[in-house]
């Protein structure tokens, strides 16, 4: 049955890989969001046993990884937090595959067909993510679902960017997934079980490592460097804001509501051993919140529409492990689930505005499609209320109760800095509403404009004109560069100005039932002070402790008790208090976008020359890219042109992870400049490994 | 004057491979390259032999008669391939053995 | 008598050797390479080999030497020839020389290696008769290794049938 | 009868003598049939191949050794002779549209594969430095010439003419060293010098002995700063035989090197002199340096290739690094999960070479990375296939190469190695990025000038469905093979004594 979720998505990606060329786009297209509908349909029911019986599912496929005492089973589980999870990715996923059918109906039959078996075969990958009952499994979906976002990037694989994007996004998420290994096989040299529950109860049978940097600190850095790269944290957030380059549904599906949530996932999934690690936990925090705040400065003057909320989604990430870092795992899963609503509908509410306009995704260009986009306008206005955490739309009460956790909790490792920390949420809370006010009046207020200074065309980069041996790029920089962007296919149909045509009824229900999700999804999650039940964190509190039953099999356990979540109850008057804060940022946060970009434009212009130097900082995304380049790029470049690479031309490459793509590739080249093809010069090397190794012993 | 041990056997025997090892090393000629590898060969032989006399142990000169025979059937491939070499190139010059690089 | 013998014997056979690295003619080297591996041979009589020798003698310097004369007079290059234009520095002069250095490491090492036994360390098996004996080498061949024998003959097949696949001109 | 042998010792050796037999048969055929029939000759050579491999069912389970103690009959051996008749199996069925393409003569091609096999399974069962060496010259001599057997191309002469000047120079370092260890021990044989031998013997000469026989099998191996053959031989060799010997060379090899070293010098593992960064001196800290220089330049060189065969190359170098890594950890578990690994990747390697040889065309040599554009268009099939081989040869889950990657980097780190699994997983997450490019250039479809279709030969087919299924298949029931590992590297080192000295 379990087994089932992933595999219907799977088969339509067989169906789709195999023979989708010879489908028609309706045959090819219905099928994916069939099987997603299916496999929604089977998740509900899974969750429906899960929610009335009250504990987990698993089902053991087979064993995977045997050898003598060690075993690891190929199994699935479904316990309260994969429930949210399965209902997320194949409910917000059957939508978006529902969006793509009319958003990607330029394409041709074969890159239709190719489309929807990659996102297919992602929400496969994605839910054996979810599901995976031990680490293994867990990578399983962990690699796939980075495969699958890397092919989606790239989708325009001819498109310049969108192949460097691609790149890039491969790139840092091999880093992170260094840390998640390394993390996995350091769980396994120590506690001879990956299964999630048996690490829980290991991880419990020892004494929280409150001063100590002991092995379960190690892991869970470890694992925490997979998580920044899988979800866009500090340092490796990077390749998000690139990825746009991608589809929008897209990004609307996997770097927004699904993929980029995995590391908080992983952590809330591996909940009783972050919490015995609590130098990891304050880590966390510290790093999720300074994400949500450089990613909303960032937000605040970006003027693509998707970079924008690639931005946004990056500072939500933060808040989610900003919670994480609090122990307010809850909260964190919770605010997860509401922003999977709200930002797939922004996003795909951007894909119609850029549907509309032929490609445009500059904000300088938009402007007044309030009329011609009505359907597109209030869907999109709701989405922005919600991530603006105006009550009672969903993204006011999980961000509350992130921000409330935040302010209440017990001091980690005696550093109490959570009043700052809850700040810093504070600030970003009002950034967020102001820049998606921002984004709704400049895109959709005002009159229609083309203010945007023409893009600078970049020259033509040149392949580094190597002497002798052909010296192909990296990944893509060899292919033919055929320019075919999404803009210049929807060009051909001339929607220009006159006649802008809202979404086509499969890209408008899906607006609409996001629409109505991100008004209704907090209220399974009204807290108690204000009358409500908070079911949500109820039902989810016992996938964070040791499993009872699981503790019970292991009677020489002793059971440390997790560190209590606050209690609820105490402090309902702070509570409405601090809810009252933030429902008054929201409105100033709102206020602030109305007086700038909608009411008084010069001013906002002003103030960019006032600060001028700020708003350079921000816009350049505090040149952070530039900044990696200087610091590895350059001295790398400089040592390696300086002499022992003399001939080789070193390619214009920017950014950081290229600067290690760099070095990597002088590296290489070296090597390659040893091969001379002599005969002598191979059996000097093959003497001088006989030498040397014959030197070292005698030295010693 | 001292007696002949292993041990002289041994130094003219490293110092036959070194100059086997010297010739492939610096030498351009296939079949001069091929020479001292033979030479090299030649040295092992010598070790085995000293070492069977000084262990009164006949498998080391049984290892020196295999030691030939896989001589003899390199030496065939070998000359075999230097020939097809040759017939392509018509040259002997190792350094002219350039198109597989890099 | 035996260390005078193997001083002269170990004379002829490394100048010779010498002399077949050094040589520009491919043709002097097969002779002088024949010279070294007779006197080769001679110390496998010292050393109470003599079924080596006669093998070194019959095959190595009879078979395969001759293979390689014919060889080198079938392809008629006689002489070295000069360096290709260099593609890079590891080719060219600074190659040998490198070659040369390691080459002369490796001697070093190999003299600090021998330098640090003694002469009379090697085990000995005072009880087991003498070696010299053909019978002795051929029952061993026969009884204790006849399957790597029978295994070298497959060996010895393959290099026939390799030996005629790469050298047979095409039709 | 022979002296040497008893009547069960052709009970055990029934796989040899049916490839020795077979070899010869087709030697025969060659001239007996006519032209028309030169097909035959593949099936044929495949038949004797599946003999050998039913001739080898006695020899399960058992732990003996024959022909004079000269030849071990065990599960480390069987694993091997099973690996060696895939690959040769697998090798045979890629090669006839290649051979007649190449305007190769079948004949003497599939004797000679047929010969290599055979030295190859002397080595996997030799327990005496003379077996191992006959049967790695047999090898060896037998690749020399499938290297270089397209006479009239530039490219496979010069490789031949490589392999065999670098590999007659490794073979004199191997002879140096083994008569060396000769002298050190009186025997040849590796269970009297692994019981002779003790740390410290012999002075500096053990060491000497050992290093230059690490020279010659890491030449095999192609082990850096040994392995520099390697690209230029794999690439200049015919495709199937760049297989073959990038599997079952490698694979060979490794089984000499865990026979000499794992069962015939375990006491030098860590000689007692001294330790160097933290590990005991001795092989163990020469395979871990090696390790950890192979996998990285093997990767990094692999980096910016743009011929597949060169690339594939590299990448088995790389590749060579990881199974180090379960050398060095050395305990059973590390045995064994080298032995998983190779087995793994003889699979993975053999089909995306399988979808190289199926490139070539009548005018294209199909080995530029260039070539492989639009394959997906036009044989979606082949496309996948190669994406599941790239994937798995970087060691994502759940194909095959992540259980052997985990499986080597697990065994590392509970032997206490954790920098060095640190170091291949490291170079694994590099290495996915050149796997992904040829990935990258499948996909592209070239609308405008469709590449001329070709088509796939029935036995090329067999052989990416054989290897696809069980690349795929260990990845995800791996339990089969993992067992069967297990059980081989524990009988390793535990032959019966014959009391023969």
């Amino acid at each position: 049955m379990l087994v089932l979720i992933p595999l219907l998505p799977f088969a339509g990606f067989v169906i789709n890989a195999f023979v989708g060329r010879r489908l028609s786009k309706t045959v090819s297209g219905g099928l994916a969001c069939l099987v997603m509908v299916a496999a929604f349909l089977v998740a509900a029911i899974t969750g429906w046993t899960v929610i009335s019986g009250g504990h987990a599912i698993e089902q053991t496929l087979f064993t995977w990884l045997p050898s003598g005492d060690l075993q690891i089973p190929f199994a699935l589980r479904v316990d309260p937090l994969a429930t949210v999870m399965i209902l997320v990715v194949t409910g917000i996923g059957a939508l978006i595959h529902v969006y793509s059918i009319g958003y990607m109906h330029e394409e041709t039959d074969g890159e239709y067909a190719r489309y929807f078996s990659y996102l297919n075969l992602f929400a496969s990958f994605m839910l054996v993510l979810v599901l995976g009952a031990n680490f293994p499994v867990m990578f399983i979906g962990w690699e796939g679902v980075g495969l699958c976002s890397y092919l989606l990037i790239g989708f325009w694989f001819r498109k310049k960017p969108a192949a460097d994007a691609g790149k890039k996004a491969f790139v840092v998420n091999r880093i992170g997934d260094f840390g998640f290994i390394l993390g996995m096989l350091l769980l396994f040299a120590s506690f001879h079980t990956l299964d999630f529950q048996g690490v829980a109860l290991a991880a419990a049978a020892r004494a929280p490592e409150t001063a100590t940097f002991g092995l379960m600190t190690a892991a869970t850095l470890l694992l925490f460097l997979g998580a920044t790269g899988k979800s866009a944290q500090i340092p490796l957030y990077v390749w998000l804001p690139d990825a746009m380059e991608g589809p929008t549904p897209v990004s609307a599906l996997i770097h927004a509501a699904t993929m980029v949530t995995a590391g908080v996932y992983m952590i809330a999934r591996n909940a009783v051993l972050f919490s015995h690690a609590p130098t990891t936990l304050a880590v966390v925090a510290g790093i999720g919140v300074a994400t949500a705040l450089m990613a909303g400065t960032i937000g605040l003057v970006q003027n693509d529409i998707k970079r924008v909320l690639a931005y946004s989604t990056v500072s939500q990430l933060g808040y989610m492990f900003l919670a994480m870092g609090m122990g307010a795992y809850a909260a964190g899963i919770f605010h997860l689930y509401t922003h999977a609503f709200f930002k797939a509908l922004l996003f795909l509410g951007s894909g119609a505005v850029i549907h509309a306009l032929a490609g445009e995704q500059d904000l300088r260009n938009m402007g007044g499609l309030k009329k011609a986009l009505p359907v597109t306008y209030w869907t999109f206005l709701t989405g922005a209320i919600a991530i603006a955490g105006v009550p009672p739309l969903s993204g006011f009460f999980s961000k509350d109760e992130i921000l409330f956790r935040t302010f209440t909790g017990t001091a980690v490792n005696g550093w109490n800095g959570r009043p700052l920390l809850w700040l810093i949420g504070i600030v970003t809370s009002l950034l967020t509403a102001t820049y998606m006010f921002r984004l709704v009046f400049m895109a959709f207020h005002g009159e229609r404009r083309h203010d945007a200074p023409a893009a600078p065309v970049r020259p033509e980069e040149e392949e580094p004109g190597a002497p002798v041996p052909p010296l192909p790029g990296p990944v893509y920089s060899d292919l033919p560069a055929v320019d075919r962007t999404h803009g210049a296919t929807h060009a051909s149909h001339a929607h220009e100005g006159a006649h802008l045509h809202d979404a086509p009824p499969s890209m408008a229900i899906p607006l609409i039932v996001l629409a109505i999700g991100s008004i209704v999804a907090g209220f399974i999650g009204v807290p108690h002070a204000i009358w409500g039940s908070n079911r949500i964190e109820t039902f989810l509190d016992p996938s964070f402790e040791v499993s009872r039953e699981a503790a019970a099999t292991e009677p020489g356990a002793p059971l440390v008790d997790v560190p209590p979540a606050a209690e609820p109850h105490e402090d309902t008057g702070r509570e409405l208090t601090l809810m009252a804060v933030s429902t008054g940022i929201a409105f100033a946060g709102i206020g602030i976008a109305m007086y700038f970009w909608l009411r008084n434009r010069a001013a906002s212009d002003r103030m960019a020359r006032r600060f001028a130097a700020l708003h350079r900082l921000l816009l350049n995304k505090y040149y952070v890219d530039e900044i990696y380049d200087a610091a590895v790029v350059q001295p790398i470049r400089l040592l390696s042109t300086s002499g022992l690479w003399k001939g080789v031309d070193v390619g214009i490459i920017d950014g950081a992870v290229n600067g290690v793509g760099l070095s990597v590739g002088a590296g290489s080249r070296g090597l390659r400049r040893a091969q001379t093809g002599s005969v002598r010069t191979y059996a000097a090397s093959l003497f001088l490994g006989v030498v040397l190794i014959l030197g070292w012993y005698l030295w010693r | 004057m001292t007696p002949i041990t292993p041990y002289h056997y041994l130094v003219l025997s490293a110092a036959l491979f070194m100059l086997g090892v010297i010739g492939v090393m610096t030498r351009r000629n296939i079949i001069i390259i091929f020479m001292s590898i033979e030479l090299m060969l030649n040295a092992v032989n010598i070790n085995l032999a000293a070492f069977s006399q000084q262990l009164h142990n006949a498998v080391g000169q049984v290892f020196a008669i295999f030691v030939v025979a896989v001589a003899a059937a390199e030496a065939a491939i070998g000359l075999g391939i230097i020939l097809a070499f040759y017939r392509n190139k018509e040259t002997l010059n190792i350094d002219e053995m350039n198109i597989l690089r890099w | 008598m035996d260390v005078i013998a193997f001083y002269i014997f170990a004379a002829i056979a490394v100048v010779a050797s010498v002399l077949v690295v050094g040589q520009k003619n491919p043709m002097h080297s097969v002779m002088l390479l024949i010279t070294s591996f007779g006197a080769l041979a001679g110390l496998y009589v010292l050393l109470d080999a003599p079924f080596t020798a006669v093998t070194q003698i019959i095959i190595y310097a009879g078979a395969i030497m001759v293979l390689f004369l014919f060889v080198v007079m079938l392809l008629n290059v006689p002489r070295e020839e000069p360096a290709p234009p260099a593609v890079s520095a590891l080719l060219g002069p600074t190659g040998i020389r490198i070659g040369v250095i390691l080459s002369l490491l490796l001697g070093a090492e190999i003299v600090w290696a021998l330098s640090r036994i003694g002469l009379g360390w090697f085990p000995q098996d005072p009880a087991a008769a003498s070696v010299s004996s053909v019978a002795l080498i051929g029952a061993s061949l026969f009884t204790r290794h006849a399957f790597a024998f029978e295994a070298t003959s497959v060996l010895i097949l393959v290099a026939m049938i390799g030996a005629v696949v790469l050298a047979r001109r095409e039709h | 009868m022979p002296p040497g042998f008893s009547s069960s010792d052709f009970y055990y050796l029934m796989p040899e003598l049916v490839i020795t037999a077979g070899a010869l048969l087709v030697l025969a055929l060659d001239v007996l049939l006519p032209r028309a029939w030169e097909r035959v000759l593949s099936w044929v050579t495949v038949a004797v191949i599946l003999g050998a491999g039913l001739a080898l069912v006695p020899s399960a389970g058992q732990n003996l050794t024959i022909a004079r103690d000269l030849v071990a009959i065990d599960g480390f051996a069987t694993f091997f002779k099973v690996l060696f008749l895939v690959a040769a199996a697998l090798t045979v069925l890629m090669s006839p549209r290649y051979l007649t393409l190449e305007n190769v003569h079948p004949g003497e091609y599939y004797f000679l594969v047929l010969c290599a096999t055979l030295g190859m399974m002397f080595m996997a069962g030799g327990v005496d430095l003379i077996t191992l060496f006959i049967g790695l010259e047999t090898m060896a001599v037998s690749f020399y010439v499938l290297t270089g057997i397209i006479r009239p191309n530039k490219r496979s002469n010069e490789a031949a003419i490589k392999y065999f000047v670098l590999g007659a120079f490794s073979l004199g370092l191997l002879l140096y060293g083994m008569s060396i260890l000769y002298g050190l021990t009186g025997s040849t044989h590796l269970r009297v010098i692994a019981t002779s031998l003790v740390a410290g013997d012999g002075g500096l000469l053990l060491p000497f002995a050992v290093m230059l026989l690490v020279a010659g099998i890491g030449f095999k191996i192609a082990a850096v700063p040994f392995h520099m053959w390697a690209p230029d031989v794999y690439e200049g060799a015919p495709t199937p035989i760049t297989a073959f010997l990038s599997v079952g060379s490698k694979a060979a090899s490794f089984a000499m090197l865990l026979r000499i070293f794992v069962a015939g010098l375990p006491a030098f593992r860590a000689d007692g002199l001294g330790t160097a960064w933290g590990q005991p001196f001795g092989w163990g800290a020469f395979f871990y340096v090696l390790a950890v220089v192979t996998m990285t330049v093997g990767n990094l060189a692999a980096l910016t290739q743009g011929n597949i065969k060169r690339l594939l190359a590299y990448s088995s170098i790389a590749h060579a690094g990881y199974i180090l890594i379960g050398i060095v950890a050395g305990s059973t578990r590390g045995v064994s999960a080298a032995l998983v690994y190779l087995m793994i990747y003889a699979f993975m390697q053999l089909g995306a070479f399988a979808v190289v040889v199926m490139l070539r065309r009548k005018d294209i040599i199909g080995d530029e990375l260039k070539d492989l554009t639009g394959l997906y268009a036009t044989h979606p099939g082949a496309a996948i296939a190669m994406l599941v081989f790239m994937l798995s040869l970087g060691g994502i889950p759940p194909t095959a190469g992540f259980m052997g990657k985990f499986w080597v980097f697990g065994a590392a780190i509970d032997a206490g190695y954790v920098w060095l699994a640190v170091i291949g997983v490291l170079n694994s997450a590099v290495s996915l990025y050149y796997y992904i490019r040829i990935v990258v250039f499948m996909w592209i479809s070239e609308e405008e000038e469709k590449s001329a279709a070709f088509g796939i030969s029935p036995a090329v087919a067999t052989v990416l469905a054989v290897t696809l299924a069980m690349t795929v298949l260990l990845g995800i029931y791996p339990r089969l093979l993992f067992d069967f590992a297990q059980a081989s590297a524990a009988s390793l080192g535990s032959v019966p004594s014959l009391g023969l000295r």
